[in-house]
């Protein structure tokens, strides 16, 4: 026995009452970052898991390679989409407060992650979300109505009360249906990535998981498989620095960017500016291609910063500074995209109050048709028998059987 | 003498432990600096420090199989997995390995691992964080399964589960956490500060891991159950007049089928409640042991109250719990057969 | 008709349902090239392609967890763990999802996936090579579980369960791939081209996943049972000269209880059968579901003959397995009782 | 749907019938890879995932800074353990065909990736190895004797009868019982060490899994656990090319090697020439001395080749060529730490032959021991209500009952 070092553990770079400490994140340049062709060999682009794909820079503009190029019309769309949903989550989030619904979870400035992704994907190819996706359901057509339906589990929710607030899904649109069980969804977006190839279509898929996440076995098995198969997938890591109370480097990002797990798998990683919706839609077309013409999987870290709580169930003061979103050195996606626009003088601050009172106004109407198809406490409600449908094809004898004992239970 | 509910109970248990042994670990996503999403670990980092209670990264697989590993080292590590829908991931790890390494290794090896995991619904979580996996635990061999109904047996099972040397999974109804809860979720919540079981020693005391208890003596019928429905049982027997003995298993396995034995051999009927899923669960197993220790003194078949064999789903949560209703019915079923 | 072992007959329904569904993929360890280490897979990929018949990494977890998106995908993968023992690492996949997928998405996604395993002791296994699990399927509302007893139920339940809708884990005693096992070690190995059920049609057919089968009829004892103790129990009933009605469950999951209550109905004596280990097992359900149904006709307790509370030792593989000399004493406890 | 390339199914580079063909493997000479100090960053050192760490060159001589110097009596000794590892290897198969064991795994070709690494560690440290390192236990005083009467499962058999042959234990020799379950001992040794470093010891924990088994789960868990908390560990991978019908590549180790997923974590990774002793030495005492000093875990992938079936119940000649082993670049460990003695001076070919009949007579001997203990067939037998033991640390009662329903039954 020696005096010894013990384990490691990590800590965070501030606790509440801190002054909050963004100096680990390693950032590069907006545009400093080359962007290799889309069938470049891993070996020549390792650096992209550690340096740091941007485009907007600090006035601003866009820069360098990646530069998606977007038109006005994508970029205002873009920014309808976050401003929608970040109305969407205030509503929600005040509403679960008031008890209409009874949990929820923002993507308060982590809009970017999906929204930027979802346009440069195809609609036919297949997003495996973690639970902070919900841009992604709006811009496949799941609408506002249906998801604010299934967060109340009325009569309209097209999961009929079977899962919590926020887990969507939207086969139409080719949005899956939200887990509970972290990662989970990882390997099977490789699964589906595969079939996709197996049957001859070049659709991909995407899935989303957060930092804490990556920790999961499922991570590995989604990596592993992706490589051996060479399967056409995209898999997103959203590093927004905190898993619930626990800081991004208890998933093991102290050492190496999410990234950089890539590589050594022999998948190309790209680290990617999360707030900048030029970046994470250009890594997304970029390996998007790559995977259409059989380049494999790629793996995305997103950088961003989870600006609200974890959940409604949390209470982030406990364990972090409470002004740290506001020193995240990569800002408010929603500030940078609209600073973009009007750079480009397709925007104003007037615009931009007009679209967040029309957006507040289309929420609130909204919830109003919602409630009209029942709230937890006032009806219409749904019928509880159905809770035994669909868990198989056709109902199995024993079940029929609970289902009539609950119905003669109610007769009494 | 102390009022705690059942994180309090749970918390002193862990508080206890750790400063009378060294060796015993604390860990578990969330659990260190924040001290957990129930609390049940609050301020135990701030006491005994960040190398024994220790936040996990988010793999039930890696919890286990690091726990595994401390324990074979000499470490006592007690492990939370943060809701029981979440300890699959770790399942391979407590099946193939935990269960197993004392038995393979001629018990040159041992893993004195105790897994802690909140269970059961009442929470308005939805169908992943309501499960209620006792029984598949209760199936494998090597490990000892616990669930107790109250913040007494809570902390006198738990520091004899982290005492054990072998091997124990600790399941923690968490509709019961902060009060009793007797199935009707219309009344206003209960504390369990007037609750005789609300009462906790401070200091270190130990309930033995194999012996049912007999909540109330009753001689009309045998309702075998434990968790948040023992507390249902005793409502609804209260509340339809009928004289039930009430028996909290409290240990699932080893099962004390003597007490069981003892008390439907005096009743002549027996009703079995829990929460979780009918099909092949743990009900199945107690319905099998006493129907085989007592056949000769059975007047009505033994009936299963139980939640359905669906997932548990989040509009339905009071259709889905078995609640008095059901705890009626069977009640009912039972008393009238024969 | 052709003789087949119960391999060839696995073997005859994948090859059968690649040729007539262009969506059907076998995946799993060693399956591709190799054929699989008990050769059920054997020539499937020369014939059907390497993109129909994968070969995988050894991830249990990752296999289940591809195999899920590929059905989501539209395919109807059928997915081979080398041994049930290995099935853990992909339970949280299998229990979690697999098992969910359809109910939490309101039946607008399905994955209707099959996983085939080789389970039960008799080959030397150890406690890793043996194990028999399908208790803990059985418990998991959302999956469909099965076992086999002959390549004629083999083959017509696994075509069954590849084209059904619903997930199904298959689970294949690998002690009678080869043929019949009476319970007696000694005793030259038996093959099955001297057996009815070994007859098996070349072609398409299917069996429904509902239904068990009375294999023999008799009036003094019903013994329900599945996989290899169907063998076990036809032999030592016929060796005591009791006349028996032998019932092999064959789908575990639904559980076709009125064949079994017309039979305890009718017999007034039931022995319950399996080689996995007893305590919250499937027998348990078994005995639970029956005594229910048929308390009045019963006329002493359901017993239950089932591989010891342990794991599956290496050295005393005759002693563990529940062979005659068990299965006897069952049948006499039950039919000596009262 | 267009004409997409299906997914990537990896191959072997040649089956049976063809010529083998190792030109994917990429080796650097012996002595070329420079030894950074044991406290160098990671940046520093990441080419060692991909270079190969060789101290023997082709003339048998050691070589470059990797060169552990070991003395005479140390090459000897692991000459001496090399050549009664083969011994009992052969005897042991053969008694398996002939029917007086059931089961049996050699580790033909692989010797020198246990033996090094033991040698390196001190008799404090702990070992969770795979099935392939029987060495270890003889290293470590299990003795030829009880690792016989383990696999016969005889009176003697340390585990009573309850494990296959080959799954040994050696609770006094600080090497683990081995699990039929790959991979779940890599995270278990992750634990040990953490342990190990809580207490305040300066015993470091090693692990050995083969190519094959980092694709399961527990692999990504060890690397997370062992990052995060900079476990004082040695991570061994045995890449032997084949699982059992699988290539390697078909655990991801065709784009990358093995080692490089280290890096991805924050884990140094080192490939090495795991048929040279003087390399597999080499690398285990740097990475003990780094983990010793509180440099956290190393990843070590040793290149070598299964010269044997998987398993007694395996025939390799089904899917690779049968002349492969012999073809392999990296020759025969025991040839080479052989060639190194001669070279040296120190060994000549007669005095091998002696050794390696006085072996051959020492495992004859031995198991002739061994078989007085019981065999499978011939008594004395353990005692089958042993079976009931040692599950529990007090046998519970529903076990009792059924220990004595077993006891009944035989009295009939
Ligand atoms: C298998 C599993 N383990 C634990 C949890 C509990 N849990 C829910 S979210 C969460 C934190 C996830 O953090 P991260 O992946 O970073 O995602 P974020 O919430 O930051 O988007 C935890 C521990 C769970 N849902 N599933
Ligand atoms: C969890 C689990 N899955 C599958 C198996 C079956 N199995 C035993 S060894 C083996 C191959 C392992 O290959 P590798 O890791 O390369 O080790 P090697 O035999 O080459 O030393 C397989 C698939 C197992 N024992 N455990
Ligand atoms: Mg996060
Ligand atoms: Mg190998």
């Amino acid at each position: 026995m020696s005096a010894q070092p013990k384990i490691h553990i990590p800590h965070p770079t501030a606790r509440p009452g801190e002054a909050p400490d963004f100096s680990y994140l390693k950032l590069s340049d907006a545009g400093s970052v080359e962007r290799p062709p889309t069938d470049a060999a891993l070996q020549d682009m390792e650096h992209l898991a550690f340096d740091l794909v941007r485009v907007l820079d600090d006035e601003f503009e866009a820069q360098g390679q990646w530069n998606p190029e977007l038109g006005k019309d994508e970029l205002l769309e873009a920014l309808k989409l976050m401003t929608l949903v970040r109305a969407y989550d205030d509503r929600m989030l005040r509403m679960q407060r008031q008890g209409k619904i009874t949990f929820y979870m923002q993507c308060l400035g982590e809009e970017a992650t999906s929204i930027g992704p979802g346009m440069a994907l195809r609609d036919s190819d297949m997003c495996f979300p973690h639970y902070r996706q919900q841009a992604l359901y709006l811009m496949r057509g799941t609408g506002l109505l249906n998801m604010m339906c299934h967060c109340l589990s009325n009569t309209r929710d097209f999961c009929r009360g079977r899962q919590m607030p926020v887990f969507y899904q939207h086969a139409e649109g080719n949005v899956f249906t939200i887990s509970g069980n972290l990662t989970t969804q990882y390997p099977q977006a490789v699964g589906w990535a595969m079939a996709a190839a197996i049957k001859g279509s070049d659709d991909i898929a995407a899935s989303w998981i957060g930092d804490g996440s990556t920790a999961e076995a499922d991570f590995h098995q989604a990596l592993t498989f992706a490589a051996v198969y060479q399967a056409p997938v995209i898999l997103n890591v959203v590093n927004n620095q905190w898993a619930i109370s626990t800081f991004q480097a208890f998933a093991g990002g102290e050492l190496r960017p999410f990234a950089a797990r890539g590589p050594g798998y022999g998948i190309p990683g790209l680290r990617v500016d999360g707030n900048d919706l030029l970046a994470t839609y250009a890594a997304t077309q970029w390996a998007a291609e790559r995977a259409r013409n059989g380049g494999g999987p790629t793996l995305i870290e997103f950088v961003t910063y989870r600006g609200g709580a974890h959940s409604t169930s949390d209470d982030p003061s406990r364990y972090r500074p409470k002004d740290e979103w506001s020193a995240f050195p990569l800002g408010d996606p929603m500030v940078r995209l609209k600073g973009h626009l009007e750079r480009l003088g397709h925007w104003s601050e007037q615009e931009q109050e007009d679209l967040e009172a029309e957006m507040k106004q289309h929420v609130t109407d909204t919830w109003k048709e919602a409630c009209s198809y029942g709230t937890m406490t006032e009806g219409p409600f749904l019928d509880p028998h159905e809770m035994f449908e669909d868990l198989f094809e056709e109902m199995p004898q024993h079940l029929k059987e609970q289902q009539a004992e609950m119905l003669a239970l109610e007769e009494k | 003498m102390a009022q705690m509910n059942m994180i309090q109970a749970i918390n002193s248990a862990l508080d206890v432990m750790l400063e009378r042994d060294q060796n015993v670990v604390v860990m578990g996503q969330d659990v260190g600096y924040f001290g957990g999403v129930f609390r049940c670990t609050d301020g135990l980092q701030a006491r005994h420090g960040e190398h024994r209670v220790l936040d996990s990264p988010i793999s039930e697989g890696g919890i286990v199989a690091t726990a595994i590993g401390m324990g074979v080292n000499g470490l006592r590590p007690v492990a939370e997995i943060q809701f029981a829908d979440y300890i699959y991931p770790g399942f391979d790890q407590i099946a193939s390995e935990l269960a197993r390494i004392r038995y393979r290794s001629d018990a040159t090896f041992t893993a004195p691992v105790t897994i802690r995991s909140p269970c059961g619904g009442g929470i308005r979580g939805g169908q992943t964080h309501s499960q209620s996996p006792e029984g598949i635990f209760a199936h494998v061999s090597g490990i000892k399964t616990v669930m107790p109904s109250n913040p007494y047996d809570a902390k006198g099972l738990l520091i004899s589960a982290i005492e054990s040397n072998d091997p124990v999974v600790f399941f923690e109804p968490k509709r019961i956490y902060n009060g009793p809860f007797d199935g009707d979720p219309e009344k206003p919540a209960q504390s369990w500060a007037s609750h005789a079981k609300g009462e906790v020693p401070e200091d270190y005391y130990s309930l033995p891991l194999d012996q049912a208890e007999v909540i109330k003596e009753g001689d009309e019928i045998t309702i075998v159950t434990y968790g948040t429905l023992v507390h249902v049982a005793l409502a609804t027997a209260e509340l339809l007049g009928v004289n039930a003995e009430v028996i909290d298993v409290r240990t699932l396995m080893p099962l004390d089928v003597m007490t069981l034995q003892k008390s439907v051999e005096k009743t002549g009927r027996c009703l079995v409640a829990h929460e979780a899923t009918r099909f092949c669960g743990y009900g199945a197993e107690l319905v099998a042991s006493i129907q085989q220790a007592c056949f000769w003194h059975l007047e009505a078949p033994i009936e299963r109250v139980t939640g359905w064999d669906t997932p548990y789903p989040h509009a339905f949560e009071w259709s889905y719990f078995p609640g008095q209703k059901r705890m009626a019915a069977g009640i009912r079923r039972v008393m009238e057969a024969g």
